[in-house]
């Protein structure tokens, strides 16, 4: 679904952020990317739909190479959305906020695809409010709302849950279980592992250029020294729950 | 010899109203010696390499600039002399005095506004206008205008990326690129809706009303008093501006 | 001395019509008490803590109030009108926004607040050094106010609060954008401010206020649903299931109870 | 209906305050870093409009914005700093050009305080009377202190005014006549598209507030 081919990658202050970063992902998995701050969690979500170019190497997204295919192609195999709300909300109703990214891919019936979207993630009483008279958690909440409108294979996030308190959390989780019963492929950046490694198939460590961890959740528990390098620490909680008779990682809904 | 901002302030008034009086020749002059200003005067070197650079580039793009319209007016005027040049085409005198005139004039107020612009840190203006008498918070929003001048071109290309990441037309026809210049404006305008809500309250939690005067670093050279040499400028200035009006009216 | 806070049933709204953004909301905040907020979003903590420092009495004319709030021994009928500043400290949630933007150091920074208060000569150069140290900013106090990362923006927004000296200090979500490693050192803050200072900070997590509170208030709806103290708290986190990020804490909690607890969890459990 | 603090009045009534009780009057509430937040986006609008690609430069849309949330006199001031600060980072001739931007943000904010601004069909009619008063504004300096020559593709319009045989000043005006209308009319529009269904929430933070039309069954759904 998703193939990194040795990506080498640096910005202008050559700051080297990628260095043959070589990785598959499937279709309908759901992968916890996490790292230092500045290890280039960001840049990986921005090589997805060609709006940065690898220096070498290629990436393929959904059989399509993004350095052939415009962003505009690549957007409707993946729905990159980024960390702050107020970078993108730029309508004046929560509807037409929704219905932006499936009408600008000439999605089939957009106002529906928009209004499913929004009672996934139970916005849909403020469908004809201004966005801006929303608390920030439910501007968030569209955001993520207006990517699942797309109806893209995979979607991917960065800091999917900065500024969601718990009623927030909970509705996030719950749409994140239906996508994933849908067969989507799912890619989040966050340094929220309490909430996100009970319901990630995959973790990725991105550590000063390499993919130094790429496993599953329970391989993570069992050895920690890629994730104590990279500076994240295991949550307090899963390093106590063993000592209570408890399975390091809660299954989901627990 | 230490010039405060007062002093560079009516000089630059006097030399951008004096590039409008002087023929182009006397023009020409004044600009080698601003140019000569420039490296030889320490209160006139640019402050930061950024400000050297733009300048030493504007300079030049400029000297470019003024050879093209002298031609140019030269070929397209008629009036005048007018010198046979190869393949039919006239050079007016008429049209090159012209041209001269308004290239020269145009050198003379870049390289004013440069010497001042360069050599002087916006902060600096802001703390000889508020001692000569400006409202506290005018001389705070010209502040904050340089904090969102550093802030604001970032946040534009973060609103292009994220928009375009969603599938905004960035790329296609015009029309779609003006829907698309709308995608990125509004959600810029509404940030900075709220982030002024945020920052005028915060101004207001540590007890800024406009009443108490504004501190800045090491208030030493501009108290705000009117030395000499800048009412000399001024007077100046004010002969210059006589002369431009005697001459419209005779003219 | 650090004033208590008391609330007699205070209900807010934005304006005319708008919903209730508290809702007869009663409490009472002991003098130089370490108070947690803690609520889901839209349960009106920052309505309260914006309410307590005078903002939205100055601010937001159309707002409609009724009750009482009682700061120290004054008292306000029903919610201050003007900006309590100095007495009463706000920290924003956003602390890039709540510096200045128009100094050039951090140290200047810091003087801003005593600017207009019309503090200068010995005791604002005093008062600014004082601040600096407090929240380790030593070596950052000629640094540039937009080279600072995310933590030092946040302790630096912090001392150009405490340089004012406030008695009472309102903080909204001080951590939630800062890692460990910053979130321990705020802990450190708010610890040294304790009985000197009444401090009261909304989060919609809870580890940060597991670690330094001493007074846990739960919120939702615009009114206290649950006041008491630390080990109150901890023994009905069941109750707060989806209102706070409780779910693998109380689990724990839960099984700790039953089982004998291996020493090295006690030491690491923040009890 | 919401009453917002009251609008900044129609114009003559500002002339009786002085300029700097006016500014501050305006500025109250969230004004004064708006204003700032707005010079900037004159300066930056210009670097918006090149990424895209597009033929406008639109370098008074945050003037008219301060006219509009704010009121005139803010609107002065934002325009004036606007083109001090364009002649300081690049473009020279800038400075000449402030009292045209000064006439544009009070004639913006004088046209605002009468609700201009709150029907779409009254908004392109501003423009083009805005657009006409820039450039009866702006002939005699450009043809005065510059001879008609602003190092930008409209040059070559002046030049062919003049070849047909009107005098400078006239083709300066005319060439100013067939642009700025154009340019103000698009930024007057992309305004009101902008601030068209402003929250009240946001709304009711600034002295202009009033000035905009605002949607009435946002109110009910209003939440914080």
């Amino acid at each position: 679904m998703i193939q990194f081919d040795n990506i080498s990658f640096r910005y202008a202050h050559d700051i080297e952020v990628f260095r043959d970063l070589r990785l598959g992902i499937e279709a309908g998995e759901q992968i916890l990317i996490v790292g230092p701050s500045g290890a280039g969690k960001s840049t990986f979500l921005k090589l997805l739909n060609g709006i940065v170019r690898p220096d070498s190497g290629d990436v393929m997204v959904g059989g399509l190479s993004t350095r052939k295919h415009p962003t505009s192609r690549l957007a409707a195999e993946v729905s990159v959305t980024f960390q702050n709300p107020a970078h993108q909300i730029f309508a004046s109703t929560v509807l037409q906020e929704a219905e932006f990214a499936p009408k600008s891919l000439q999605r089939k019936n957009p106002r529906e695809r928009a209004q499913e979207a929004l009672r996934l993630f139970k916005l849909n009483e403020q469908a004809k409010s201004h966005p801006y008279d929303l608390s920030l958690a439910h501007r968030k909440l569209l955001t993520l709302a207006s990517a699942v409108a797309a109806d893209t294979p995979a979607l991917a996030f960065d800091e999917p849950s900065v500024n969601l308190s718990r009623p927030e959390q909970l509705i996030l989780l719950e749409a994140f279980e239906v996508l994933k019963k849908s067969g989507k492929t799912i890619l989040i950046v966050s340094h929220d592992l309490e909430l996100f490694l009970p319901i990630c198939t995959r973790v990725l460590i991105l550590d000063d250029g390499k993919a130094t961890f790429f496993d599953a959740p329970e391989a993570l528990v069992r050895n920690q020294n890629p994730l104590r390098h990279s500076g994240v620490r295991l949550p307090l909680v899963h390093r106590l729950r063993p000592y209570c008779g408890l399975s390091p990682i809660p299954h989901p809904g627990a | 010899m230490r010039f405060d901002v007062g002093e560079k302030l009516s000089l630059t008034l006097f030399l951008l109203l004096l590039s409008i009086v002087l023929p182009w020749h006397l023009n020409g002059v004044l600009f080698l010696l601003l140019v000569l200003f420039r490296y030889a005067f320490r209160p006139f070197r640019p402050v930061s390499d950024a400000s050297r650079r733009r300048s030493s580039a504007l300079a030049s793009y400029l000297t470019i600039v003024v050879l093209l319209m002298t031609i140019v007016n030269g070929l397209l005027i008629k009036e005048g002399t007018l010198w046979p040049l190869p393949g039919g085409f006239t050079m007016s005198s008429e049209g090159v005095t012209f041209g001269l005139r308004t290239g020269m004039r145009l050198l003379v107020i870049a390289m004013s506004l440069l010497l001042f612009f360069g050599s002087t840190p916006i902060p600096r203006l802001a703390q000889f206008l508020q001692s000569v008498g400006w409202p506290v918070q005018m001389v705070m929003t010209l502040l904050l205008t340089l904090h969102f001048i550093d802030t604001v071109p970032d946040r534009v290309s973060l609103i292009f990326t994220a928009q375009e990441a969603r599938g905004a037309p960035v790329r296609a026809n015009i029309l779609a690129r003006t829907k698309a210049f709308f995608l990125i404006l509004s959600p810029l305008l509404l940030s900075g809706i709220v982030e002024s809500i945020d920052r005028s309250m915060a101004l207001e939690l540590r007890g800024f009303h406009g009443g108490a005067k504004l501190s800045f670093r090491g208030d030493e050279t501009s108290r705000g008093r009117m030395t000499m040499v800048s009412m000399l400028f001024l007077i100046l200035s004010i002969l210059c501006i006589v002369w431009i009006i005697l001459r419209w009216l005779l003219q | 001395m650090a004033p208590s806070v008391s609330i007699r049933s205070l209900h807010y709204q934005y304006f005319d019509g708008a919903p209730f953004a508290l809702k007869d909301l009663s409490v009472h905040i002991a003098s130089g008490s370490c108070t947690a907020l803690l609520g889901p979003s839209g349960a009106g903590k920052t309505t309260l803590l914006q309410i307590l420092s005078g903002i939205i009495g100055a601010q937001f004319t159309t707002g409609k109030a009724s009750g009482s709030v009682l700061i120290g021994d004054d008292e306000f009928r029903p919610i201050p009108q003007k900006v309590l500043f100095p007495s009463v400290g706000y920290l924003m949630q956003d602390a890039s926004v709540q510096l200045s933007g128009i100094k050039e150091t951090v140290e200047e920074e810091l003087a801003f607040a005593l600017d207009n208060m019309g503090i200068d000569g010995y005791e604002r150069r005093e008062r600014v050094s004082q601040a600096l140290s407090r929240l380790d900013l030593g070596r950052l106090a000629n640094r540039r106010p937009h080279q600072l990362s995310g933590g030092e923006l946040q302790r630096t927004a912090l001392a150009s609060i405490l340089v004012a000296r406030p008695s009472l200090l309102v903080l909204d979500e001080p951590v939630n954008a800062l890692d460990s490693l910053g979130q321990q050192r705020m802990v450190n803050v708010l610890r040294s401010l304790k009985s000197s200072t009444t401090v009261l900070f909304a989060d919609s997590g809870i580890e940060f206020a597991l670690a330094v509170a001493d007074t846990f208030l739960v919120m939702q709806g615009g009114s206290i649903l649950f006041s008491g103290t630390r080990n109150q708290f901890l023994n009905s986190l069941d109750s707060f299931y989806d209102l706070l990020p409780v779910n693998q804490w109380s689990e724990l909690v839960r099984k700790w109870g039953k089982t004998t607890v291996h020493p090295r969890v006690a030491g690491l459990l923040p009890l | 209906m919401l009453q917002t603090r009251p609008t900044s009045g129609s114009f003559f009534i500002l002339m009786t305050k002085t300029v700097r009780e006016q500014f501050q009057l305006e500025i109250e509430g969230a004004g004064l870093p708006f204003v700032a937040f707005c010079i900037a986006l004159n300066l930056s609008a210009g670097q918006l409009a090149a990424a895209l690609k597009l033929p406008i430069y639109l370098d008074s849309v945050g003037t008219v914005l301060v006219a509009v949330l704010c009121g005139p006199w803010s609107a002065i001031s934002a325009g004036v700093i606007s083109n001090v600060l364009a002649s300081a980072f690049g473009n020279p001739a800038m400075v000449f050009f402030a009292p045209v931007t000064a006439v544009i943000g009070g004639f913006t904010g004088f046209i605002a305080s009468h609700g201009w601004f709150r029907r779409w069909y009254i908004v392109p009619l501003g423009g083009i009377l805005q657009g006409a008063l820039a450039a009866i504004a702006s002939a005699p300096i450009a043809a005065y202190l510059f001879s008609g020559v602003m190092l930008a593709g409209t040059d070559v319009l002046v030049l062919y005014f003049r070849s047909v045989g009107n005098t400078l000043l006239q083709s300066v005006f005319f060439q100013g006549l067939s642009s700025d209308p154009v340019d103000k009319t698009i930024t007057y529009i992309l305004v009101f598209l902008l601030c068209r269904n402003l929250p009240i929430r946001l709304l009711q933070r600034f002295r202009g507030g009033n000035n905009l039309p605002h949607n009435k069954a946002m109110d009910r759904s209003y939440a914080l």
